[in-house]
C-alpha cells in the first residue's frame, strides 16, 4: 500500500548510516521491505529493509550510496516520506522453534536481522568493515542471547569473516536455524556451510528493484533453475533454493 | 466526474477512456490490482507474450538515468498456454478490455501466438520493436519492409483487431508506420524504448547484465511526443501513445499530438496507482479546459 | 594534479586534456572567458559556422525537458568572415585548440568554409547532423552515401583533420559512421541532439516557434554512450563523446565506452564553469582509481 | 559572476508571489537580472529580475508558475541559493534628468522598476489583474512621487489597462521618460504611445533563456530587423528599435 508518512525521528548512526523513524499505520513480518521516493531528481524507488515497528513506528535504516540514499538522508524529522509497503515475503520463523537460531549480518545486510531478533529467541554474529562503522550492537544486545562482532580489519571483535564465526558457532551443534543478510559472497559461504551441515537457513536477497510489488520482473533471483522475483517471492528465500552460480 | 466523455475508439473497440498500461510494466495485472480496480482503466496492455515461456535475460535488469529507466527484462514471461488458462481469467474479472501483447521470435511464431488467441482478448498488440532480445524484436521492427511482412502475414491470422507497435529506433519513424498500414495494421502504438547503456565508472561494467537496454520515463517524453505528431501526419489510424507519461497532462500533451489512447508504462513502475491517477488528472484538465470529450482534444495541436 | 596524464590526440592534434566545449553551447567563447580561462580546456569548438550570416528560427527557441533541453537556435550566426576577422584572433589569445565548427546547407558551402578555413584552426567538425534547419543538416546526416560523399569532398579541401558529427536520429549509427570513415573522416564526434517535440497543454501550441527542437542533457546520456560504444566496436578512429555530460565520472563513463576526448555541452548553459569543474572532476576520478593517463581508461569497458 | 548565496529573508507577498531577500556581493544596476538554480529536479536556471540592492543583500520578487518557481518558493531562510549574476544590460537613466520619468509594470514586471525608481525622481503607473494581486504599493509610494494603480476588473484603483493611465498621464506633457515591464501586449502600446508623442520609452522584455550569459543564443528578440540576445543586449531596449511584428 501507498502511505504518506511522516518522519518522526532521525539518527544518525555512523559516518554514512541514517535510521528514520516513521508513522506507518500497517504491521509489517520481520524481512519485509518498504520502498521509499528519495525526493525530486530520483525516479525510482529505494528497497529498505524493515528494522523494526512499534505501534504505529516504523523504523529504517540505511547507509548513503548513491544519489538516492543521499537524497533520503537529506530528509528531517517532520517532513513527509512516500513509502510503499510492507513488500514481500518475510522469514519463515516456524522452524526456529526447537533449538538456537542465529542471525548472520554483514553491514547493511544487519537491519532486517533486529526485527527478526526481537520475535524469536536468537544469539548475532554481525560483521562490519571496520570499529567504526559498528552500530546497533546494544541494540542487538538487548534482543539476543548473544553477539558476536567481526571485523574485516580487527579493530574491533573477532578479526575476520562472519562465516568463520558462524562455522565456529555451529560446532557447538546446538544451531537449528540460521538467518542471514549481506553481500553475495557471504551468503553464498552461508549456504554451503549450512547446507554441508543440514541446517535449515534463509537469506534475504538484494537486487536492483523497478517496482517492488512484481508487476515489472527487473529483481530476478534464480532459485530452483528459474528467475523468481525478489521483490514478491521474497527477499527472503529458503537458502537451499538459492542458485548463486547463475 | 461523470458529465465528461472519456470514450475512445480503437479500430471499433470502445474504450471507456484513453488510459492504457502499458506493456510489461504491469506484469498481467494481478499486482496492480491490489492497488485500484482495473475497472478504472481503457484497456489493460498485458506482458509480452511469447509461444514457450522465456526466462529472459540475467540480473541486474534495470538501472536508473536522468528522469529515465533502463530496463532489459528480455521478455520473461510463462507463454501462450499459461496466458489463456490463467491470466485471462484473472483479467476477464475487470470491467476493462484486454490487449495482448505478442513478441514472438519468428514471423511464424507470432502468427500461431495470434490465431491461437482468436478473439480470447480484444485487441492483439504486435511487438516489432522490443530491443532486448537477439533474434525477432527490433530486427522486425527498423525495417519497413519487413514490418509490412509481419503485419500483413500476422494480420490474417488476427480475429480481433492488430496495433503494431513501432521502434523509436529509427530514421524515419513515418516510414514504418506506413509500412503497418500497408500491411493492415488497425492501429498503431508508439514508442516502444530507445536502445541505451549505462556503465558503472567504479567497475567499468555496463549496469545491465545485457550490457544494454530500453530506455523509458520522462527523459524520452519530447522524443515519443515528436513521433506520434509525426505519425498522426502521415496516416489516419488510430494511434495509442506512449514514452514518459506521468500525468494528466502529459497525457493530453499526447492527444494533442495526435493520440486516440495513451499507454502508461515507467510511471507504474514508480506509483502502482499511476494509471487511475492520471486517468482522474486528465479528467480535471478537461474540465479546466472545459472540453467536454476527449476526443475533442484529439489531434488539436496548433502548428506554428 | 601534474602527475596525471591528460593528453590526448585527436589524430595528431594534441588535447592539453580531453574536455572540449559542444558546439553551439559556448557561443565562440568570449562570453565564458569571463567565467574561466579557456586555456583550461582541451579544446574549444565553437558554434557552427555557415558562410554567409543566419539569423536563425524564431523565438522561442528553448523548452526544458525531463532532465534535458530542446532547441531550436537553428544555426544563428555572423556567417564565416566575421569568423575570421573577429572570433578566431579572441581564441587565439588562449592555449587552447580551436575546432571550427561548419555546418553550409549545400556539399558545397561546406567546401568553400573548409578551404577558406585553411589551417587557421586545428580541426574543423563537420556538422551532418542539425535538426533545426531544412535543407542540409540532417538530411546529409541519416544517409550514409550521403555522410561519405559530403565527407569525401570536404576532406579533400581541408587543412587541418577532419572531425565528422554524426546524428543520433538514424536507425543505425555504424553505418553512418563507417561512411564518414570511408569518405576520409579523421575523427568522429557524437552524438548530436535527438529530434523532440514539447506541447503547451494550456494552448495547445508547441513550446519552440520551430515546432520540433534538438534534446540534448543528461537525458540522452544513455542514448549517447550506447552509440560511442558501438561506433568505437566498429571503427579505429578517435571519438569525441558527448551527450547528457555534467560530471567527471560522466565523462569518464564516455571514454570507459571508447571516446578519446569528451565534449560538454548542456552543462555549459546551466553552469558556465562546466568546463572546467567537469575537467577537476574528471581529474579527481583518475586519482581516485589510480590511472596515470588518461588515455589508459580509453575503452576499458568490461562488456558482461 | 556565480555566488553561493544564502537566503536571509522569505516573505509572501500576496497568494502566488514571494519575496527572498539574499546575501550578495556584487553591486548590480537597475534593470539587471539574475539567473536562479531552482532545486533538484529542475534543470535550467531561471532568469528573475533584481528588485532592490542595498549593502550586500539583494531583493527578488517572483510570482509561482511553473516547476521552477514552484520550487524555489519552498526554498526557506537560511537555506543556500545557486546564483548568477547581476546580467545583462540595466536601464538608462541618463535620458530621464531633464522632466519627469514614469515608470509602467504589468504583474510581475513591477519588480525591476522598483530598483530604478529608487534611483530616479518618477512616478508609477502600476496594473494588476485584481485587488488581491496588488503588491508593493507601499513600496512604490515611498520613492514614488505618485503611484497610480489600475486592476483589470476594477476591483482597485482605476478600472483597465495600465496604457489607459498612461496615456492620461502623458497629456500633460511634463513626461520626457518611460520605463516599462509586463505583457507584450501592454509593452507593444507602450512603444506605440511614446513613439507617437517622441518620448524616451525603455522596456525590459522577456524571453525563454538558457545561459543568460550571451553564449547559446536562444534567447532572442528582433530589435532593428536584426535578432539580439535578451541577456546580453537587453534586457532593457529602446522602445523604438524594438520589432514587435515579428
Ligand atoms: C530488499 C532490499 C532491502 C534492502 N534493505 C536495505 C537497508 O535496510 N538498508 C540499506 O542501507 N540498504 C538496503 N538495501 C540496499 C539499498 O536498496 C541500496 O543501497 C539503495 O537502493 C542504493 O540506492 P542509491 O541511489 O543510493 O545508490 P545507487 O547505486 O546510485 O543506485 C542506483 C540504482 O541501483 C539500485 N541499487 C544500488 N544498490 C543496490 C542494492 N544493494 N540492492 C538493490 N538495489 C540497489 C538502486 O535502487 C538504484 O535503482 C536493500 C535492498 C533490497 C533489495
Ligand atoms: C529578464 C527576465 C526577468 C524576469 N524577472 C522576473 C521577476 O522579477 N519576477 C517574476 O516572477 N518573473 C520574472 N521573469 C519571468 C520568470 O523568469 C518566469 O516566470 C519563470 O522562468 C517561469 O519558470 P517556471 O519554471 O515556474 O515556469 P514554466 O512555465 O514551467 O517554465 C518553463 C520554461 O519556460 C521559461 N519561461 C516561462 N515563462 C517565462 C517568462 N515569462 N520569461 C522567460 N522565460 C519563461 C522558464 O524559464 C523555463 O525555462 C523574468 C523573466 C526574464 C526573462
Ligand atoms: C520494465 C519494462 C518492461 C517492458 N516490457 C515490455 C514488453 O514486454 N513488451 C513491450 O512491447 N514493451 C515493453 N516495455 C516498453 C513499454 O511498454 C513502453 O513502450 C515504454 O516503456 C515507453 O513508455 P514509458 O516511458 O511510459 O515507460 C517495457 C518497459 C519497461 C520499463
Ligand atoms: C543551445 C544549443 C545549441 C546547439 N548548437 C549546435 C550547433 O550550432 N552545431 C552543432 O553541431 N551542435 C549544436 N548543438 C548540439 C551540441 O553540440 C551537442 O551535440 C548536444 O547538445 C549534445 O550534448 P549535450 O547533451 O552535452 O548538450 C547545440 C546544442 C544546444 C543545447
Ligand atoms: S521490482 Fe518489479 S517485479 Fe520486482
Ligand atoms: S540565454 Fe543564452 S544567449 Fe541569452
Amino acid at each position: 500500500m501507498k502511505n504518506i508518512c511522516k518522519i518522526i525521528k532521525k539518527t544518525q548512526l555512523c559516518k554514512e548510516v541514517f535510521d528514520f523513524e516513521v508513522e506507518f499505520s500497517h504491521r509489517p513480518l520481520p524481512g519485509q521491505f518498504i520502498h521509499v521516493l528519495c525526493g525530486d531528481g530520483v525516479f525510482l524507488r529505494r528497497p529498505i529493509s524493515i528494522c523494526d515497528y512499534n505501534e504505529g513506528i516504523l523504523r529504517f535504516s540505511f547507509a548513503v550510496r548513491g544519489e538516492g540514499t543521499k537524497r533520503l538522508a537529506n530528509h528531517n524529522e517532520g517532513d513527509m516520506l512516500d513509502i510503499l509497503g510492507p513488500l514481500g515475503r518475510g522469514f519463515d520463523t516456524g522452524k526456529s522453534g526447537e533449538g538456537t537460531a542465529v542471525v548472520v549480518g554483514g553491514g547493511i545486510g544487519i537491519f532486517p536481522l533486529y526485527f527478526l531478533s526481537k520475535r524469536i529467541k536468537t544469539e548475532a554474529i554481525l560483521g562490519f568493515r571496520t570499529k567504526d562503522a559498528v552500530i546497533m550492537e546494544d541494540d542487538f544486545k538487548s534482543v539476543c542471547s548473544a553477539v558476536h562482532i567481526a571485523t574485516d580489519d580487527g579493530s574491533y571483535g573477532f578479526h575476520g569473516l562472519v562465516t568463520d564465526v558462524l562455522q565456529g558457532r555451529l560446532e557447538k551443534a546446538d544451531v537449528t536455524s540460521v538467518y542471514a543478510c549481506g553481500p553475495m559472497p557471504m551468503m553464498k559461504e552461508i549456504k554451503r556451510i549450512t547446507e554441508d551441515m543440514g541446517i535449515f537457513c534463509q537469506l534475504s536477497l538484494e537486487q536492483r528493484m523497478g517496482c517492488g510489488i512484481g508487476a515489472c520482473s527487473v529483481c530476478v533471483c534464480k532459485s530452483k533453475g528459474e528467475y523468481k522475483k525478489v521483490c514478491q517471492n521474497g527477499p527472503v528465500f529458503n537458502a537451499r533454493e538459492v542458485d548463486f552460480d547463475e | 466526474m461523470n458529465d465528461i466523455d472519456l470514450t475512445v475508439s480503437i479500430a471499433g473497440v470502445t474504450l471507456k477512456n484513453p488510459i492504457v498500461t502499458a506493456s510489461g510494466t504491469v506484469g498481467n495485472g494481478w499486482e496492480i490490482s491490489r492497488y485500484y480496480d482495473l475497472s478504472e482503466l481503457g484497456a489493460v496492455c498485458v506482458k509480452s507474450i511469447t509461444l514457450n515461456p522465456r526466462e529472459g535475460n540475467r540480473p541486474p535488469r534495470i538501472a536508473e538515468t536522468p528522469s529515465g529507466i533502463l530496463n532489459s527484462v528480455g521478455l520473461q514471461n510463462k507463454g501462450l498456454d499459461f496466458f489463456l488458462k490463467n491470466d485471462l481469467n484473472n483479467l476477464r474479472k475487470f470491467d476493462t478490455k484486454i490487449i495482448a501483447n505478442i513478441s514472438g521470435g519468428t514471423i511464424e511464431e507470432n502468427c500461431e501466438i495470434a490465431g491461437r488467441l482468436g478473439n480470447e482478448v480484444d485487441l492483439i498488440e504486435l511487438n516489432v520493436s522490443c530491443p532486448n532480445v537477439k533474434q525477432g524484436g527490433i530486427a522486425f521492427g527498423t525495417n519497413p519492409a519487413m514490418v509490412k511482412e509481419i503485419t500483413q502475414r500476422v494480420k490474417d491470422k488476427c480475429k480481433v483487431p492488430l496495433i503494431v507497435k513501432l521502434s523509436p529506433n529509427v530514421t524515419d519513424i513515418t516510414e514504418t508506420a506506413k509500412a503497418a498500414r500497408q500491411g493492415g495494421a488497425d492501429a498503431l502504438s508508439l514508442i516502444n524504448t530507445l536502445i541505451g547503456m549505462k556503465i558503472d565508472v567504479n567497475t567499468a561494467k555496463p549496469v545491465l547484465a545485457n550490457n544494454i537496454g530500453g530506455l523509458s520515463g520522462p527523459a524520452i517524453r519530447p522524443i515519443a511526443v515528436r513521433m506520434v505528431w509525426q505519425v498522426a501526419c502521415c496516416t489516419d489510424l488510430p494511434i495509442i501513445g506512449m514514452g514518459g507519461i506521468i500525468s494528466g497532462e502529459d497525457a493530453a500533451e499526447f492527444i494533442i499530438a495526435g493520440a486516440t489512447a495513451v499507454a502508461v508504462g515507467s510511471a507504474n513502475i514508480v506509483n502502482p496507482a499511476a494509471g487511475l491517477e492520471i486517468k482522474n488528472q486528465l479528467t480535471d484538465y478537461l474540465k479546466r479546459k472545459g472540453i467536454q470529450s476527449v476526443s475533442k482534444l484529439r489531434g488539436t495541436v496548433k502548428i506554428n
